[in-house]
This record gives C-alpha cells, structure tokens and sequence, in this order.
C-alpha cells in the first residue's frame, strides 16, 4: 500500500455545529458567551435607565470631597475635613489592621488549642474540644456582640478610677499602673522616643522613622541569627557537634532590636485620668478589642481542628520510625512532624485568613468603622452614591482576597510533595 | 561451631496460658488518673491550669444560673424578685423574657393562631429529606420531596394555591419539553428546556393563577390565609433562608462545578470567576447588593419581596462553596467511572445525570451539611438588611419594649444555644456520614 | 492457567466471516510529543478472537481504546462497523454502543446494583422498555452465572464476579464486538479462571472479540491470532500455535521467555 | 407611578425608625406604634382607605435613603432631616416639616456637666449616617474643643451605650433625646444641656421624579395640620363636614369642591386621614405629648395661630 | 518464593556466637485489661536470625515492638545488648540507635531525599560529620543497589525501591541489631524478591536479625530458628527444617496447614 488515500474532504454541513466534537465546544461557547453578553448588557441597560430615572450618574468624583465625619481610630491623618476617599483609607487600614492582628492571635490560639487538644490530659482534652465545639456551632455575630457587651457592661467607667475626693481612693486601680480595662476602650501606655528621628513623608501618609528603624534592626537580628544557625549547620556538618546556638538567637532576635529602642529613648507614656477620659496612652476601643478577640477566638477554633487534623495526618508510623531511628521527641518534631505537618496545614489555615478578613466587616455590629463602616457605610449614606460605593468596596475585599490566596497558590506549589 | 549454638532448645507448649488480670498500674480509677491528669510535671501544671480555669468560669456563671428567675412581667420585677430572694446585690438571670416572649424568637412576628403552619413546614422537611438521607426509605418519597419546595412556600406564606401550582407547573413545562425535544439533541433540548419555563412565568403564570384564585375564591383548601414577608423573623426567618439557600444553591452549585471542570475555555473561565468572585467578597456585602442595588439592576418598577432578595444573595453565595465541595467530590471519582459510562455509549448528560453526580453528590453530602451549618449560622447577617434575624433583630425588638429594656445576657444565650444545638447536631450528624462514606462509600 | 489450556475447546462454531468487523489504517497517535502508536494497520473479521500482548507501556491499551474513541487518534482511519469514527458525535455514539468494552478494573458503577448496572445502558442508550431490558440483563447474568447476585450492589461481590458482571453489562447492549482490557490483571488467582471461562464461553458462540490479556493459555486456546505490541507498534502476529512456538521476532522471543519463564 | 405601584400591592410601604419610644416602635405583637408610624397610617387611609394597610419597613440612618431610592419604601417617615443636599444630590423630596427639631446633648446628671462646652475630651455616641454626625464635628470644630466619637448604628444601641456608660454624652435631635430619656427607668437622672447646636426640620420624604405621589403625601401632611386649625377633629369630623359653613372645612372633608380628584384620590381622602389618628394636634398629643411619658411641649411645633411654626398652605 | 529457597545460601559466615544479644524473660503486656503477651521467655545471641510467625493478631508485632521500646511492657525483664529496658529515657535511646527496624509500610519520610531520609538520624543521633554521613549512607544505598536513587524523593520510588531505602536507612546507624516487621507485605509479588534479596545478604554478613515475617521460603533459607507465637505466646520454636516438617503443636500445623497450602 503506497498511500492510503485519504477521506474525501467533508463538506461543512450545518449539522457538525451541534454533532462535530470540534464545532461542537465552539458552538456551546459562543451561544454561552452570547447569552452571557445578553445578561450583562440587560444588567447595564436596566442600571443605566434606572439611574436615569433617579436622574443620578456614575461617578466617583465624591471620593474628593470633604467628609465631613470624625472616626476616631485612623492609623493615618485623618480629620473631619480630609476627603471621602481618604476616609476609605482610614477605613481600610482599619480593616487590614484588625484581620491581622486577628490572624495572628487566631493563630497562636488555634495552634495551642490544636495542640492541647492532642495532649494525653483528659481534662484540658475536654475543655479545648468544648472551646472548639461552642465557637464553630454559634454564630460569629453573637461573639461578637457577647464579647463586646461583656466589655461594656462588666467593666468600670474611666470614672471609677478617679479617686473619691472625699476617702482618696478610687473604687478602680489600674493594671501595673499602665493599662486600665474600662468600659470605652482599653488604655495601654504608648510607646514613645525620646530622641526622635523624625517622621517620613510617604505621600498618602507619614511613617515615624524611629518604627522604621527598630524594625530593621529586629530583621537584621533575624537575618543575623539565621546566619548564624547557617554557620551551626556548616560547623555541625564538618564535624558532627551542633554548636548550641540558644543564647546568640536570644542576643540577636531579642538584644538587637531592645539595643536601638534604648538608644532612641524608648519609653512608655502611661495613661492618665484627665477630664472625662484617660489620656497619655493609647485608647484601643472596645469595638475594635471585641471584634478582634471575637474574630480571633471564633477563627481560633477552626485553625485548631486545622492543626489537629494536620498533625494526625503525619501517620504515627513516621513519629515510630524517627524514634526507632533514636531521634529524640523534641528533634522528631522539628525535623519529621512540623516539616510535614505545615505543608498540610498551611492552605487550610491560609484560607481561614481569609475568611477572618471577610468577616472583619461584622465590624458593622459593633461600630467599628472598617472599610465597610466608612466607604460602604458613612460615605455611602452621606453621598447617596450606593452603587459606586457597594462596586468599589467589593473590588477592594476581592483584590485583599484574591491577594491572599494567589500567595497561597505560590505556597503550595513551592512545598508540594514530590510523587512519581 | 554449630549452625544452631545448643541453647535453642527446641520449645513447645503444651498448654495456653490463660490471659491474667493486668497488674494494679494497669486497671482501674488509680491507672486513669495517672494516664490521664497526672503523667508527667506538664502534665500536672495543665491539669491544675484546666481545674483553675473551669473553677474560675463555674464561679462566675453558677450563681447567676442559681439564681434564675422564670416568672416576671418586666425585668424591674424581675430583678425585685431575686433581691428579695437571695439578698441585695445578687445578680440572676431573668429567664422570664424567655419565658414570655420565646414565641418570637422561634417565629418572629408570624400570627400566633398559624404558628402551626412553620411548624408542620418544618417537619415535612424531614419527611422530604428522608430519601436523600437514608437509603432504606421507599424511593417514592422522593416524588414529595421535589413537591416539598412548593408546599413549604404556601405553607409559610399562605395566599392561593395556584402561585405554588402555577410555579410549578413552570418547572413540568421546562421537563416536558426536554423530554420531547430530547431526539433533537441536547443543546436544543436544554435551550428550550431553559426558555419555555422562563417565557411562561414572566407571560402566562401570574394572570393564570389568579384568575384560577379569582374562580375559586377564597376558600380553604385553595387559599391560605396569607403572610407577609415582614411577619417572618426568629428561627422561622433563618431556617426558611437557610434551607432555601441550600436548595436551591445545589442545582447551581453542580452547574457551576460541572462547568469548573469543563475543557471548553469559556465556559471554565466564567465558573471560576463567578466562584472565585463570590468567595472573595464578604456575604454582606453581597447582602447590601441585595438591599440596595439590586432594584439597579432590575428592570424600572420591579420591586419584590425582601426576603426573596436575600435568598437569591445567599443562593449565589452559598452555590459558590457547594461548587467547591461538589467538585471535590468529583475529583474523588475514578477515571473509570467516566470512561464506562463513555464506552456503554451514554452521552455527557446522561453521564452525569445516571453515573457520575449520584456518586458525587453522595461522596459531597458531608461538605455540603458543613456549607450548610456556615449558611445557617450567616442567617444572622441579614439583620443588617433591616430583617428580623433571631440574633440581633429579634432580642432587639425584644429590648426596645418598655417591660425588657436593659436585659442583655439571657437572650443572647437562649438564641446561642439553639443555635448551638442544631449546629452541633448537624455537624456530628455530617461526621458520622464521613464515616460510614469513608468504609462503605463502596456498598450500601 | 493449565486447566484453561487443557479445556476441550469446541471451535467448530468460531467461525470467522470474511466480513470486515474493524479496519484499521496507518493510525497514528500522540500523547502530547510523545508517540504512542505508529503506523498501526490491522484488519479484524466477523468472528475473529484476538489476543494482544506485548510489554508494559507497548501501547496496547491505547490501542484498544482508540476503537471505541475513548481516545481520539491523530491520523489514520478507523472504521467500526462500517462506521468511521471521525469527530461526529453521532457516530461515536453509533460505534460506542455496537462495541462493548471490558475495564481491568470493572468500573461497575457502586451505587447500582448488579442488575441496574446492567440495563442503564440499554434503557438509556437503547430505549429498551424496563422490563425487556430487565430479562435480558437476566438473562445474561445467568449466562456468566450469577443470576442470584443481581439484586446486590458491587461492593459485595468478589473480584471475579465483578468482572462477570462487567462482561454481562457489556453483553446487554447486545455489542457486535467486544473489547477487553486486561480483564483478570487485577484479580485474585483463584478468580482469574471463572473470568476466562465466561470469556471462552462468549468466544465459542462467535463473538468478535480483541482482547489485551497476558493469559497465554487463554490466547492458544481461544484466539485465532496473536498481535505482539511493541513501542507502539505491531512487531508480530500470527496464529497462536505459530505465535508461541515459533516467534519470529527478537522481541517476541524476549518476551516469551519473561512471560512464560515463571 | 409610585401611586398605581401602591393600589396595586394594596398596599404602602412605609420606612420607619428601628425603634424611636413615641415616634416609631413595634410591640410585642408587631404593631407599630408613633408619631411618624401615625402619618404614615394617614397616608394609607388617603390612598388605600384603610390605615392598617400599611408595611412598615424598620430603617437605620445609614439605610434609609437607599431604602427610598432603591424603591424599597414609598415614603420614608423617620425623623428625617430637610437638608439641601439630600433634597438635591440624594434626589429626594422632602414634603415638609412635621417636627421642627434642634440637636442636642443628655449626659447623665452625676456628670456635674451643665453646658455642652464643658464636653472637652468627653466620648460622644453617635448615630452614624445622619445630619447631627456632621454638625457634631463642625460643632466641636468650632468651639476648638476635641471629643471622641462612638459610632453607632440604632438609637436603641446608642441607648444602651449610653446607659452603660461607654458614652458621656449622647447626642441627636432634641426629641429623639426625650424619647430616650423617657424610656429610662431613671429618667431624673438624666439632663439634656440647653445648647442646641443646630436646626433639624424633620419631615417626610418621598423620591425625586414622581410628583404626583409626592403632592398626595404633601397635601396629606397638610391635612391633618389644616385639620387642626380649623378644629377639625376625628371626633367631630362627621359633624363638622355635614354642618360646617366654612367652605375650606368642606373641602377639606371633600363636601364641596374636587380636590381629591385633582390628585388622583376620591373626594373623602382627607377625611379618611384624619379618621384613622386624629388632625396634627391629635397625633402629637397621643403619640410624644406632654401627657405621654416623653413629655414634650408644642414648643415650635405649635399652630402658626399659637405662635408656631406649623402653617398649611391654603385648601383651595 | 520457590526461586528463594532454591537460592543456594552460603551459611558459613553466618555464625552465631555464644553471646546474649537479647534477653527476654517473663515479660507480660496488656493494652488496657487486654491481655497481649504472655510470658515470654527469649534469648536471641549474636549472630542469630530468628524468624517468627503466627496468626493475625497473635502479638507478633507487639513482642518485636517492645524490644526497642516501642511498646512499653509492664512486668518481666527485657534486656538488649546488655542495657535493661526501663523508663530511663537515656537507656531507651542508646537502645534504639543499636536496634534498627524496618516496618511493613516503610515509613520513609517524604519531605527527605532518599540521602537525607538516611543521614538525618547518623547526623542529628550519632553526631556524625554530614560528609562522612553521606559516605556511609552511599555505601548503603550502593548495597541495596539504589545508589542512583540518592536524590529522590521517595515518592518517586517503588514500593520494593522504597523498603531497600528503608533497609539502608536503618543500616547506616550500624545496629548491632535489626528487627523486622513483615517487610514484604506490603509489597507485590514482583518486588517481594529483591527486598528479600537484600536481607538475605544481611543475613550472610552476620546480622543479629528478628524478623516477623511469613516468607517461608525466606525462613528456610536464612533462619536458624522459627518461632510460632499464638494468642500472645510462644507455642513452639524450632530450626526452621524442623519446624517445617515436623511441627509438634496442633496449632503450628494447623497454621503450617493454611500458609503452605496453596
Ligand atoms: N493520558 C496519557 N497521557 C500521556 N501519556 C500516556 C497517557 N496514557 C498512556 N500514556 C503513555 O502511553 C504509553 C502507552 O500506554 P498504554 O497504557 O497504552 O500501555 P499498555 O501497553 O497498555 O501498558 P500496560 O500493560 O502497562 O497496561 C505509555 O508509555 C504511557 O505512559
Ligand atoms: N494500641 C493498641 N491498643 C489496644 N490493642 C492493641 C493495640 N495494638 C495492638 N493491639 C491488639 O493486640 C493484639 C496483637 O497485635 P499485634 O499487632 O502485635 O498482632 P500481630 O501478630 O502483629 O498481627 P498482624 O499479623 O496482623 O500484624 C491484637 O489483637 C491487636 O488488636
Ligand atoms: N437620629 C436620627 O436617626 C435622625 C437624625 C437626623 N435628624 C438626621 O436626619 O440625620
Ligand atoms: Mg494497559
Ligand atoms: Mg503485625
């Protein structure tokens, strides 16, 4: 057989649309796509009449605009006279401030708990799985707004710490002298330099160089001390005995950064008493104390099953055969359990953070003005512009979260295991 | 020296040994405590640590509890009451609010005398989940739990027969027309499945049904008598949104799963922008699109009910998680089973429709009760859309009566422990299924 | 494996017809760069039982596959039936319910049972009322001899069985020809034989069949040609008698020696 | 029209506050009671005939303009301030004024506070999204005095703040401060400063565009103010419409003359709002009066004839 | 299995010296009120390579388990290489760098390279300098003959590739000796034979070996005694050509019966 002459070229019938796995895809994709297109064009279509009707227009010029509205935590300059679109600045960062602190306590609970809750001790096994079992089955709302009454309701006015003028002494004493739980705010000293370096201007907003200074020398502390674990390893691969390295890592991760706080003037402003309120230190509100203990504890809980599922994963076998081998626990955890452990805790755990930040906009309840609070809230009311400012604070969560968990993607490739 | 050194006895026993009685470290309440409080000086310091902390919170909520109080008009009484009877300065609990007002916090402002008709509701839902749940119950229910929708809707909201009917009689259409112009091919079939239902709900229903009502009147097994959206609040507002929620995500959750898993470019690329959307944005904002814009989007002069609004935000929301667990649940599937279903000759529709979603769904059924669990506690948000949730804009209410104000803990508490009940239930309920998958998601 | 071989097989009614069943043609097919199947030319009759073998990753299975489309090749023609498999839905599914497929893992579908697992497709596919395709699906279970099993679901029969059941799924759509891919690898020893036995059975009534199978027992006594595969290509085939007494090629001999050394 | 949107449901929807003591509040049956539920009921009686047929849709300060514009509510009756931009930018219509009102301060009494310039460093709940928000900052702005603000959402949040003393101060329009304080069970041991820092005319709104419904809502907040004018009252109004010489009574109670018609209603729509809770002076009496427990006096919101600012427009 | 026993082993090397290496003497262990071993009474010298065998559930893994401490036992004595086993932390661990164990599903760790997984217990236990560990750990993985594998992970090694890794791993601690619990039976057939293969070398160099296994044709080869253990006891013990045709207790035969008998 020299050729084996091929088919006689079909001719296109109408039919191989819908029958031809070749046209087929395309013909459901353009008639999906076209469907699609309609919806989105009736979608727009029906917006624009109806902002017609309403004789409004599609704008964000009021981003400009004067506020006109106080808010009292702003991690950035900010007055009453400052713009629209800064107010969702400051609402923003207080968003971005609350989920991380919130991811971080959460974390440091849920891996406690997680670990408690493997520990051979019944009784602290039974509390941690019912801390586990009540946050995961109520409601975050109502923690929220638990956690909050309890901070409203159960604790003393700045008033009760004033000292009765007629005995001397007040019904109320402060925490070591420096932190006062009242029924407004928690006031904390505030962290103060006595030789300032100044502030940087950055723009959008300020940074204060002493901040910026103490936390280059804590990362070159943690650049330090990873050195010097580098030079353990090399010592310990030459000639077998790791040199203890405890008491540099203490010096470098600790000493460093405490060396340039002194050298700046580090000092604590302690609150207090003055007029109705304390003044001195830093005021952190209660709204933003509850909403952060409530997201951290409710997440808490989640990324404890997370670590604890991630744990038992690591089938006991590898633990037995790193003892077998002679590998003392505390080694067997750090060279076999953790490395493998993280990699199966990690996305789950990251995906909690997600939902801590989605979630952060419950601040509604409590009156802490978030991104939600001032762009979707305030501003929203005050300029009457809904459908700018619901589309924009979207694309804002939707871009924090589709930054999240594009680093989660770069993550799980980087640690995947390999396979045949 | 010798292969086998003299030592090694040839050994044989010539009668068992009866299992002995463990040693005193290995029996009883001594070798519990040891193994469980007391091994180990970390051990001790948690134990002692749990024993402080239980002792700290019991403190503080025992003698409140103790002094609780179940009969009182208003709370000035009330607290009366536990001064006379446990001395000045005791703190209760006034659980008489509960008492006296736990009928709105179950149905909200629903109208006392049809309190039966949310109640009979809710228990024909487990009835119409029977099927789905345990596989011994005649597959025949399963005909009313696809009614179940329908008769939950009238039940709730009462007002004629015929809206149900006519609804209904739109999702017969949709069937029936597939049915015929199935020989034609699926995408007309499907085109005109979609069409046809949607052309005589927006043209034909409504007039039908009520001129079917107006034949009828008003009589009783015709016309219920009906109840508006605002009545609704308490568990009855967040169980009706919930399992609607649920319901109706599924059927767009496998669409969405199906199409995430789809090799036509389009097709994927819109699934996963939906999913990925709706899973990047908090619920409420998705909420305030409901309450706000979504009259924008609609056509000029549609209005419709609240409620309905929510629950197609918390549809969309909910199918995005449900596609995700119901891919996973695909993604579980041997290769084998699509590539018998392909060489018996069924197409991708009947694939999936006989072969692979019934394995799929049954294998997504414990992830599904978690979405589910998450939806209902989330209920509670759309309080922020100015609907009576039992969380916040129940005990609200509750409070802004004069007799109430100024009680805070004891409703919250009665809210969060039914929560708790019917969450934790789920969620044990959902772990036993993982496990009885996990052994015989092979057999029945 | 020898009592296979001892079985007295009645060929007097395997005949085979000078009908063509499949035709194949210079197919060619790639897995990305990678190329699986060269040049393969083939010709099967009405009646004809062939054995494929050939080594791990020869392409055998890919082969096979390729005649019901369950993979799509890149050049050459394949005709089924009179039927050429192009990209058209409508033959495909033409071809895919004339020609019955055996998995070496069964792929019974676990939530049906025995007896559903057998009429989907006829209902489905075929349009047999319920209670015809039920007969006929018992009438087939009978055949590979587990007519009291039909009620229970997949998970609660042996591997043996299962791969019975499969065989009589395939058989309810009354297939023209049918496929077999290694379908007592994955099974226990004991149970390889009643698998091979139903196989035999189907065999003596004239069934079509092309099966991948390293049961050279079964091959002598059932085939009527042999196809060694290797690196996708079809290096050697001929009668079984031929085949194992008398390989030709280096590489048959090679494998020959392997399969049969131990 | 919003007019056969509302006869066709048969019914209206009415934006109310979540929950003002005297002005709008549901009880323990889902009955709303108040001063702007009252109107609200008018309205319906005017249009639908009926009072009862009304929904009453519970709003924040932050979500009743969308609530309005968005159509969820027909009229938004919730001690709303007349203001230049939300009449302009927000497209709403202000109808008029049915309670002429001032911001101001209540602080506990122990506080020894007895001015609002004594407020220095003090901590301010707040409803977030109204007028009073804005004229609080310019307020302390410009006397050079700094607070802190508690944003809240519902008077009935800002009360319990207030009351748990997360707040010094609490600050809003002077009537939703008496309604607050009344609803205390110390009341006696709560003041509200004298300062009024702003004007609050507080009216009902409907949207911007559709006039026709707007005049029906305009002219049913004139009824009942004219009706207390001229003494008509649901008591006497029968009477009065059957004997009555003076023709703008009779017009008004759609004896003479076409009115009703000229806004698409019949000719007893008047009638039938004042039926349902009485003329203005009826209305105020029941709902925030000096008899009730909130107390409050006539003040501004007394008949132009009594030396207040209530003044209908002609019935002709 | 047959091709092992055939296998002529040279047993001249395989000297057992009088030296104790292990000594069991009435050592009783409960999981719970559960009563598993039962008097065991054991001497295993240096040198020897003990096979044990015995029905599903009979202790076999708990009595080799309790030997590097695995498993704690509650009363008896079990003493290796002339260290007591008590709850002295230092006495378990300088037992268990002399003990090495190979498990039924290998346990390599799949975050390490095949290199790592072997020199991360020489490294962070016996302090050895990495070179010199990497030496040795080589020289290993050279004799189960996967030294190319070195870089791998084992994810990406067979099931027969992956318990040869496990075999060095354990070697490179240079136990005195080794304890094996059924190293093979997670493995398939064809991969049985070079795990097999590699412990049979051990065996010649003069490993002191336990191993739970039921290879007959291994035990016959290599074993200097067979042990039987049933119910949590030793039922009988023999030289493994005597054990095998002449098995005394009932149950030996019965179980004899069942493994040889297909
Ligand atoms: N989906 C695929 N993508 C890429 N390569 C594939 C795919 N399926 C199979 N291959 C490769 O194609 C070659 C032939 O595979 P095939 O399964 O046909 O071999 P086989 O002869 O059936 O082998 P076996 O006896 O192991 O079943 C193998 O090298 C295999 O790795
Ligand atoms: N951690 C444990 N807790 C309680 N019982 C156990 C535990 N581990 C094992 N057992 C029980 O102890 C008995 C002996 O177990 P062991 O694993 O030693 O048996 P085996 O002889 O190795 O069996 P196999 O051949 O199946 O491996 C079994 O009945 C088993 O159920
Ligand atoms: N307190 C309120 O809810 C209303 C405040 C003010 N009258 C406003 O309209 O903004
Ligand atoms: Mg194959
Ligand atoms: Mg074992």
């Amino acid at each position: 057989m020299a050729n084996v002459p091929d088919a006689p070229k079909e001719s296109f019938r109408l039919s191989m649309l819908l029958y031809d796995t070749r046209y087929r895809s395309l013909t459901i994709q353009v008639f999906v796509f076209m469907l699609f297109m309609a919806g989105a064009a009736w979608l727009v279509d029906n917006t624009i009449r109806n902002l017609a009707a309403l004789g409004k227009d599609f704008n964000f010029g009021f981003l400009w605009n004067r506020a006109g509205y106080d808010i009292s935590q702003r991690l950035v300059e900010y007055t009453n006279d400052s713009s629209h679109g800064r107010a969702m600045l400051v609402g923003l960062l207080n968003t971005l401030l609350v989920a991380f602190l919130g991811c971080l306590a959460a974390t440091v609970i849920g891996v406690l708990v997680g670990v408690l809750r493997l520990s051979k001790n019944w009784l602290v096994g039974r509390l941690m799985t019912a801390y586990v079992e009540l946050f995961r089955n109520i409601p975050l709302l109502l923690w929220i707004i638990l956690i909050y009454a309890v901070f409203t309701e159960a604790t003393p006015a700045p008033n009760a710490f004033r000292p009765n003028p007629e005995t001397g002494i007040a019904s109320q004493s402060m925490f070591l002298d420096a932190i006062a739980v009242t029924n407004r705010y928690t006031a904390v000293p505030n962290p103060v330099f006595s030789r300032e370096l100044g502030w940087l201007n950055l723009g959008l907003f300020y940074v204060n160089l002493d901040v910026i200074a103490v936390i280059a020398a804590a990362v070159l502390g943690w650049w330090l001390n990873r050195m010097v674990k580098a030079r353990a390893t090399r010592i310990q691969n030459a000639t077998g005995i790791r040199p203890a390295t405890w008491w540099s890592s203490l010096l470098l991760l600790v000493g460093l950064p405490v060396a340039v706080l002194l050298g700046l003037g580090f000092h604590l402003e302690y609150p207090g008493l003055k007029g109705f309120n304390f003044v001195g230190g830093i005021n952190v509100s209660n709204s933003f104390m509850a909403l952060w203990l409530a997201l951290s504890l409710y997440t808490g809980a989640f990324i404890a099953e997370i670590v604890r599922a991630g744990i038992m994963a690591i089938s006991r076998g590898q633990s037995e055969a790193a003892f077998a081998l002679g590998l003392r626990p505390g080694r067997t955890m750090s060279l076999v359990i953790l490395p493998q452990a993280l990699r199966v805790i990690i996305p789950p755990l990251i995906s909690q953070y997600l939902n801590l930040t989605k979630n952060s906009s419950l601040a509604i309840a409590v009156g802490y003005l978030d991104l939600r609070g001032t762009l979707g809230g305030i501003t929203l009311n005050q300029t009457g512009r809904e459908l700018e400012c619901v589309l924009l604070m979207m694309l804002i969560y939707l871009t924090i979260s589709l930054l999240i968990s594009g680093a989660m993607n770069v993550y799980n490739a980087s640690v995947k295991l390999k396979e045949r | 020296m010798s292969d086998t050194p003299a030592q090694t006895v040839p050994f044989v026993r010539d009668t068992m040994l009866p299992p002995a009685p463990p040693p005193a470290s290995q029996a009883g309440a001594l070798r519990w405590l040891r193994e469980n409080l007391l091994s180990g000086p970390l051990n001790i310091a948690l134990t002692l640590l749990g024993i402080g902390a239980v002792w700290y919170l019991l403190q503080g909520i025992v003698p409140w509890l103790a002094h609780s109080v179940w009969s009182a008009d208003n709370l000035t009484q009330c607290r009366q009451i536990i001064t006379d009877r446990w001395g000045e300065g005791a703190t209760g609990a006034c659980w008489a609010v509960i008492r006296e007002r736990w009928t709105q916090f179950l149905f909200g402002f629903y109208p006392q005398h049809l309190y039966w008709r949310p109640t009979l509701a809710f228990a024909l839902l487990f009835v119409a989940l029977a099927p789905v749940l345990f596989a011994r119950v005649p597959k025949k229910l399963l005909w009313f739990s696809v009614a179940y929708p329908f008769v939950a809707f009238w039940l709730l909201w009462g007002g004629s027969l015929f809206l149900p009917l006519t609804v209904a009689a739109g999702f017969g259409l949709g069937w029936a027309a597939f049915a015929l112009l199935h020989r034609f091919g699926t995408i007309p079939a499907v085109a005109a499945a979609v069409l046809l239902p949607v052309l005589w709900w927006l043209l034909f229903a409504g007039d039908l049904s009520r001129d079917l009502t107006g034949l009828v009147g008003r009589e009783v097994p015709f016309w219920l008598e009906q109840v508006r959206s605002d009545k609704f609040g308490g568990f009855v507002l967040a169980i009706t949104i919930g399992v609607a929620g649920i319901a109706l995500s599924l059927p767009l959750g496998i669409m969405l799963a199906l199409g995430r898993q789809s090799d036509m470019f389009l097709i994927k690329t819109l699934a996963v922008s939906f999913i990925e959307f709706i899973r990047g944005v908090p619920l409420i904002t998705l909420l305030f699109t409901a309450s706000l814009l979504l009259n924008y989007f609609l056509p000029p002069g549609t209005t419709f009910d609240i409620i309905l609004r929510v629950i197609i935000m918390v549809t969309l929301f909910a199918a995005a998680y449900i596609a995700e667990v119901i891919r996973g649940g695909l993604a579980a599937l041997p290769r084998g089973q699509y590539e018998a279903a392909d060489a018996l000759g069924l197409d991708y529709w009947k694939a999936q429709r006989l072969i692979i979603l019934p394995q799929a769904l049954k294998i997504s059924i414990p992830g599904i009760v978690s979405t589910f669990i998450g939806m209902f506690k989330d209920t509670t948000l759309v309080v922020f859309v100015g609907l009576l949730d039992p969380l916040k804009g129940i005990t609200d209410a509750v409070r802004a009566s004069t007799d109430w104000k100024g009680i805070y803990w004891e409703p919250y508490i009665f809210v969060g422990a039914i929560f708790f009940i019917f969450n934790f239930a789920m969620s044990r309920y959902s772990m036993h299924l993982e496990r009885r998958l996990k052994t015989d998601h092979r057999q029945e | 494996m020898s009592e296979v071989i001892d079985r007295r097989i009645d060929r007097s009614h395997m005949q085979v017809s000078d009908e063509v069943a499949i035709q194949i043609s210079r197919m060619n097919k790639w897995y990305g760069s990678f190329h699986v199947l060269r040049d393969i030319d083939m010709t099967v009759h009405k009646g004809e039982r062939i054995v494929i073998c050939g080594p791990s990753g020869s392409g055998k299975s890919t082969l096979i596959r390729c005649i019901n489309r369950l993979e799509e090749h890149q050049s050459g023609k394949i005709v089924v039936d009179g039927i050429e498999l192009t990209s058209d839905l409508k033959n495909i599914n033409k071809v895919r319910s004339e020609v019955g497929m055996v998995f070496q893992h069964f792929n019974l579908f676990p939530h049906l049972t025995i007896l559903e697992n057998c009429t989907l497709a006829p209902i489905w596919v075929r349009k047999t009322p319920k209670r015809e395709a039920d007969e006929v699906a018992m009438h087939f279970l009978k055949k590979v001899k587990i007519p009291e099993q039909a009620h229970k679901y997949p998970g609660q029969l042996s591997g043996g069985q299962q791969q019975r059941v499969a065989i009589a799924r395939s058989l309810c759509m009354k297939p023209r020809i049918m496929l077999f891919d290694e379908p007592t690898s994955a099974l226990d020893p004991e149970m390889i034989k009643e698998v091979l036995d139903t196989m035999i059975e189907l065999a003596e009534e004239g069934m079509t069949m092309l099966c991948v199978t390293h049961e050279m027992g079964f091959a002598q006594a059932v085939a009527n040609r042999v196809i060694f595969m290797d690196q996708g290509q079809i290096v050697e085939q001929n009668e079984p008698a031929e085949f194992f007494r008398n390989p030709r090629s280096d590489r048959t001999k090679l494998f020959l020696s392997q399969i049969l050394g131990h | 029209a919003t007019l056969d949107d509302v006869k066709a449901r048969g019914e209206l929807n009415c934006g109310v506050s979540t929950g003002l003591t005297g002005f709008s509040l549901p009880d323990a049956n889902g009955n709303w009671t108040g001063f702007d539920v009252s109107f609200c009921r008018a309205v319906a009686a005017a249009v639908l005939g009926d009072g009862s047929k009304v929904k009453f849709v519970p709003t924040t300060g932050q979500t009743r303009f969308t609530a309005l514009a968005s159509g969820e509510v027909d009229v938004l009756a919730r001690n709303s301030t007349w203001t230049f931009s939300r009449d302009t930018d927000l497209k709403l219509d202000f109808i008029g004024v049915n309670y002429y009102d001032g911001q101001g301060f209540m602080v506990r009494k122990d506080l020894g506070v007895t001015s609002a310039k004594e407020l220095d460093g003090a901590t301010v709940c707040i409803q977030t999204g109204t007028t009073t928000e804005l004229n609080l900052a310019d307020w302390f702005k410009i006397n050079n005095l700094s607070y802190t603000p508690v944003a809240i959402e519902t008077n009935a949040e800002g009360e319990q703040q207030y009351a748990a003393g997360a707040c010094d101060a609490y600050t809003t329009d002077a009537s939703g401060l008496a309604s607050t304080r009344a609803a205390f069970a110390d009341p006696e041991n709560h003041i509200i400063l004298p300062e009024i820092i702003s004007k609050e005319p507080l009216g009902p709104a409907t949207r911007h565009g559709d006039n026709e419904w707007t005049d029906i809502v305009r002219w049913t907040l004139n009824a009942l103010i004219a009706a207390e004018e001229y003494g008509v009252t649901s008591a006497n109004m029968d009477e009065l419409a059957a004997s009555s010489p003076n023709p703008e009574i009779r017009r008004l109670l759609g004896v003479e003359g076409d009115l009703g018609p000229m806004i698409r209603l019949d000719k007893g729509w008047a009638k039938r709002a004042i039926a349902v809770g009485g003329n203005y002076g009826e209305i105020f009496a029941a709902t925030i009066g000096e008899a009730t427990p909130i107390g409050l006096a006539r003040g501004l919101n007394a008949q132009w004839t009594q030396g207040g600012l209530l003044y209908a427009p002609p019935f002709r």
